[in-house]
């Protein structure tokens, strides 16, 4: 038909449907659990430097996560979220990209944010929320962001971040810059709108984005047979003028040379791309989770036998890299690393009292002014009441 | 009568709103199996089988939209919303065609069934989305009704009502009271009408205004300020649309004196349409400026919860400067 | 993988990108523009009484919207639109539902509430906002609706209908009724968030409804070019869990059959199924509108040869049901009816000052008393500011 | 200068923005080639090419994202919601995004490049879904700046500030007046700060406080009033959020009486934050109670549209019952 945007179409005469069963996804493996590539497989961009890098990552966050895990349980934080069984997954694929592309992460990417470099006292201030931290201490532990590292600010509400990508690249377009964003989001996420908006706007503007599903099998207790009929997310790109790979998201080379090739997509020809990584939360959604209630430790163990971290260490050491004795001195100094800089951040104080009421605007209008200091003279009055903030007033 | 907490006393009227209507149907996300976030849906999966309970993709617009459709066909949706603060996608379907549905079609066709019921307001360490109180974005809007209870007994009979009115109905859930308010609760159904404040406690000076989790936070400050010997009048305004203007008015009249009290920030929030129209019937009547005590206008802080707060010091102090006007 | 729904997955070594010429979506045509089947074509279950029924609403669509188009460049009315061109598409479908099935229609689906029956004169009530329209005179002309005929009520905002189109057919599962919803909406509506939500949600509850889309070429100025940049609707689907099919929607036998066979799986299994139809709107999008910005005549002109009305007259007196002379005559005389309900429903009286506040609840709550009384009250004072309402008050 | 309706004063603007500051970019729905249903932005595409001025798909929460997105990235979009009844998919991007994103990440990232145009407002015969006045929403939202001109000349001065403000502004055009209000307007470029009111004329006896299209009405109705003698201080208030108490205080200690008037439902309407606000602020100034002049609570009906509306002789009425009190 005309106004079709397919030239040739196949005319029929008795009704034809199309479903799931006329499109085949297929998925990129290159690594297998022991360490040795598939046969055939292409090994993605990848030497000694790099490949030690994403694997010290991986080592980071392990002992990251399992330390922040610890302290929520001992009320040191209110809140936290692993990533674990899923490093392969945004470690791999930020490898991938420029370190000057946008990253926009869901909140499951501390991963991405350690490649770039965050230290991780930046880390431990953003989890104490105290006036060292980047984002003043206004949002729940794991919500970063660093303008300087190029990784947009996290936002809580899912999806959102999805249109955002398509206008950022949009940006880089405009500017003819050879640039590229990448923009994680979990299957569940992909239920929202903004999903769909922002694959539509893509294909139609053809922008340099790679949208990256992190597709591990549950939105908390939702496994992803509730969340939708069809074969994952991959196949909804089809429809839409965007490419679409899947990946073992477990298989760190998989995921990495699916994304070198998907960014060269999408700078060389402005062509969007989604990834989709296969992978699995092993851990609790977050610390405000059980996992017991929805799922079968049997099915938690298949995947362990899956993890990203041990696949990817026998590799380095089938490459003659990395070793047993390595791995354990190397995590075993991180744990330490973040022991310490979690102590020193938990000491730092609270942001100042102002920090309430800038950056609402660029500039705080009258009425917060007022307020502020409505407030101040309050807490003056009753010091014992606001213990994070009135030891700061009297120093004034 | 048992003792039940908030979330219990919820469960409890789902239950029995279920079994004793079949067109009563509970969904959203990880409602079913699970029970919600906040266990708010326990075991309701097991008593009315998976069609009556069930979990949603993860698609706000569509619960609603989804919501709004079982409804329009005579059945009797309730929709959680995980927290307020994820409510916004679902506000076309909320705004535009809930609260529209019956006057549009000229009575036609109506999703009077539909509730929706979420955790709202601070107090859990949530910052700016976990922590929202944005029931003003909702009383601004014609054709819903918005309901907030402050206790495990009031949250048992408002959703009960809620369920059962026939219009759409918005239910917001203390969520910091969940586990932290408990109380005697009867068994049994029960309604408690909407549309009508309670007056909690009686008094002359002054008249306190507030709903949901805030109004524990009054009682302290009422406490103080009875100790300086300051006669307070408590009213607990339960269904913020439409709203009872008679109660308010009546004790308003008799004490001079108005503070309302919010979590919401102050600009735009609902105490502003109370404080003008309470000034409007008792202007003669008014003592002193009617007073607002709420949050700041500013996005919900972390580090800062406390502070923004409208706490009971706050209303403690504005309660003695309305009062010494 | 094993959270994927596809139990089988090929595996791949090498990179493999997946896009829209994974997929081929054919186009069903049964009937040709010279009224004569495609060789091999399969005939709709149809006989002539239903042939003649789906041709007289043609006609009567036809001089409903020129009637009504001229009416409004008189000042007669405020608004119209017109479905001119695409009445095969709406009336073909509709005829292949259950009269209990409900339709939620978009705005350009006037022929399927004509079909079912809607009185002449009910139209022009609405048009004329009179107080006896069925939706008491509150919205733009066009937004009918009926419960009697299970017709629900239009509403603007695009794409609403669509998700409530999935919870009323959840109803109907529910309470195991062999009834289907059928939902119209266009090309342009289907980019809303909405779109995504209802089709993911049918596809997960499997519930019996069909989304019908007109894909009509353009949302207002809007070419589908720059509307979406896949082939067209129905390949959305794929990824969904929902069967698609696509046909020439100017082709009334091709779309009765597409909807007879939909409607079968989607009571019969609960499978949800998106129609797609290939049509053009040969009018403006509405009276507020002149196409002539933004599209070339001669693109009109091609289409207008492809005149779904003229096609199925064609098929007619091939079959001897019909004939060119009978034709004017009815098309003269449904002008004539159309004419003398115009100038009669333009006399009838808006509705009741009353009707202002009801109906917001399912009782007027105590504001909306106080506020009408006061409303009475000025006009009382003001009688000929308010003309439409104030003689009333008088009467009172 | 030269004679200007109110569409074309905002194309001009426009234009002008654009010329001055590749970084500025219109789209929406229709907006490019086409212009706009409205044509505001005619010939912007022509003059600017299709990276600049161009046709988005139908999806409000898309564009709106998209405009976040493109932002955040250091441009100035301005985009077009085709009516205001059609803003609310957008919420969320708006509420919860633009709104909040500068104060979450500590102005590590801000949108204070964004602006959203969107015709609002009755007087079109448009029924429920072309005549919303959906302010309020938005008022109630820090973050927001939110901004609507009364005449052509407020328009191009009051967009050319929104666009170069550096946060995130909503700007409602009255479509009612999109030709109907015509005017001087200077050709270059100037601009009208945001955040100050304007006291259209000044008055002794009573405040009239309005804003975009209601200001036509407002100043028939204070032309009645005077003929009986009262003297009317006419103020628009131009920008709704953050609002300038000040002017607004210094002129109801001068009067002591304050009618607020704006087409949106009495309840949860803008003119109840006001009348708070101002009832704290004057307490002692009032002579009257502070008048609101609104729409019904209702959805915007269209058969009574007239009847609906806050005319001006609604408006007179309810000067002539303040000052009369
Ligand atoms: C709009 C919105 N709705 C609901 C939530 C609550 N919520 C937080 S995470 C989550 C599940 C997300 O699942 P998925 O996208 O698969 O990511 P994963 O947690 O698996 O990494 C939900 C429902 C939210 N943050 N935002
Ligand atoms: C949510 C929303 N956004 C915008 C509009 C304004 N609008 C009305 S019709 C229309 C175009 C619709 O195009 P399409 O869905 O293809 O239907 P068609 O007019 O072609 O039948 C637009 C943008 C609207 N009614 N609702
Ligand atoms: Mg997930
Ligand atoms: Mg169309």
């Amino acid at each position: 038909m005309s106004n079709s945007n397919q030239p040739e179409v196949r005319v029929v005469h008795t009704p034809t449907f199309i479903d799931g069963s006329d499109l085949e996804t297929p998925i990129l493996k290159i690594l297998q659990q022991d360490g040795t590539l598939y046969e055939g497989a292409a090994l993605p961009d990848i030497d000694q430097a790099l490949a030690l890098k994403i694997y010290d990552t991986f080592l980071f966050i392990r002992a990251l996560d399992e330390r922040m895990v610890a302290a929520q349980r001992q009320g040191r934080i209110s809140f936290y979220m692993t990533e674990i069984g899923e490093e392969a997954a945004d470690i791999g694929s930020t490898a991938a990209m420029a370190s000057d592309d946008l990253i926009m992460a869901q909140y499951r990417e501390q991963g991405a944010l350690a490649f770039r470099g965050f230290p991780l006292k930046q880390f431990m201030h953003q989890l104490f929320s105290n006036e060292n931290d980047l984002g003043k201490g206004r949002q729940m532990p794991i919500h970063y962001g660093s303008r300087d590292l190029n990784y947009l600010t996290i936002s809580s509400p899912l999806a959102t971040q999805l249109p955002q990508a398509v206008g950022y690249a949009y940006g880089y377009k405009l500017e003819q810059k050879d640039n590229c964003v990448i923009c994680y989001f979990g299957e569940g996420a992909a239920s929202e709108g903004d999903f769909h908006a922002a694959i539509n706007m893509a294909g139609v503007f053809k922008v340099p984005v790679i949208f990256f599903c992190r597709n591990n099998g549950y939105a908390i207790s939702t496994p992803s047979s509730e969340q939708f009929a069809g074969d994952g997310i991959a196949p909804r790109a089809v429809a839409y003028g965007v490419k679409a790979i899947r990946v073992d998201g477990n298989d760190v080379l998989a995921v990495l040379k699916a994304t070198q090739e998907a960014r060269r997509m999408a700078v060389e020809n402005n062509q969007p791309v989604l990834i989709e990584a296969m992978t699995y939360r092993l851990g609790a959604h977050s610390t405000s989770d059980d996992p017991s209630g929805y799922r079968s430790k049997k099915e938690e163990e298949k995947w362990r036998e899956k993890d990203p971290v041990q696949r990817m260490k026998l590799w380095l050491i089938n490459q003659g890299w990395w070793s047993e004795a390595r791995d354990a001195e190397e995590l075993d100094l991180k744990r330490k690393n973040v022991m310490a800089a979690m102590k020193e951040a938990e000491q730092v104080p609270a942001p100042s009292i102002d920090e309430l009421v800038t950056d609402v605007y660029d500039v705080p209008p009258q009425h917060l002014v007022d307020q502020l200091s409505e407030l101040k003279a309050h807490i003056r009055k009753y010091p014992d009441a606001y213990p994070k903030t009135a030891w700061r007033l009297n120093d004034e | 009568m048992s003792n039940m907490n908030l979330l219990q006393a919820i469960n409890n009227a789902l239950e029995i709103a279920m079994s004793k209507d079949d067109k009563v149907v509970c969904f959203g996300e990880d409602v079913g199996h699970f029970g919600g976030v906040f266990r708010a849906t326990s075991h309701l999966q097991e008593k009315f089988g998976k069609s009556r309970c069930f979990n949603t993709p993860l698609t706000e617009q569509g619960i609603i939209g989804f919501a709004n459709g079982l409804a329009t066909q005579g059945h009797k949706p309730v929709a959680e919303i995980q927290f307020a603060d994820y409510i916004f996608p679902a506000f076309d379907q909320i705004v535009n065609e809930s609260a529209k549905y019956r006057y549009r079609s000229g009575n036609q066709f109506d999703v009077g069934g539909l509730t929706i019921r979420s955790p709202y307001g601070g107090g859990i360490h949530g910052g700016l989305y976990h922590s929202q109180s944005p029931e003003a974005y909702f009383t601004g809007t014609p054709g819903l009704k918005v309901v907030i209870p402050r206790n495990p007994y009031q949250a048992k009979g408002l959703l009960l009502a809620s369920i059962r009115d026939n219009n759409p109905v918005i239910f917001f859930e203390p969520k910091r009271l969940y586990r932290a308010s408990t109380g005697e609760v009867p068994e049994g159904d029960y309604e408690i009408p909407l549309g009508v404040a309670e007056v909690v406690k009686e008094g002359t000076d002054i008249t306190i205004l507030g709903w949901g989790a805030q109004m524990e936070v009054l009682e302290k400050a009422v406490a103080l300020a009875e100790k300086d010997g300051i006669s307070c009048e408590l009213i607990d305004l339960r269904t913020l649309l439409p709203w009872d203007v008679n109660t308010v008015v009546d004790s308003v009249k008799k004490t001079g004196r108005l503070l309302i009290s919010h979590e919401a920030p102050r600009t735009g929030g609902f105490a502003g349409e109370i404080s003008a129209t309470i000034q409007e019937r008792c202007f003669l009547h008014l003592e002193s400026p009617i007073s607002r005590v709420t949050g700041l206008d500013t996005p919900f802080p972390l580090a800062h919860d406390k502070e923004y707060m409208p706490d009971h010091l706050k209303n403690y102090e504005a309660i003695k400067q309305s009062v010494q006007f």
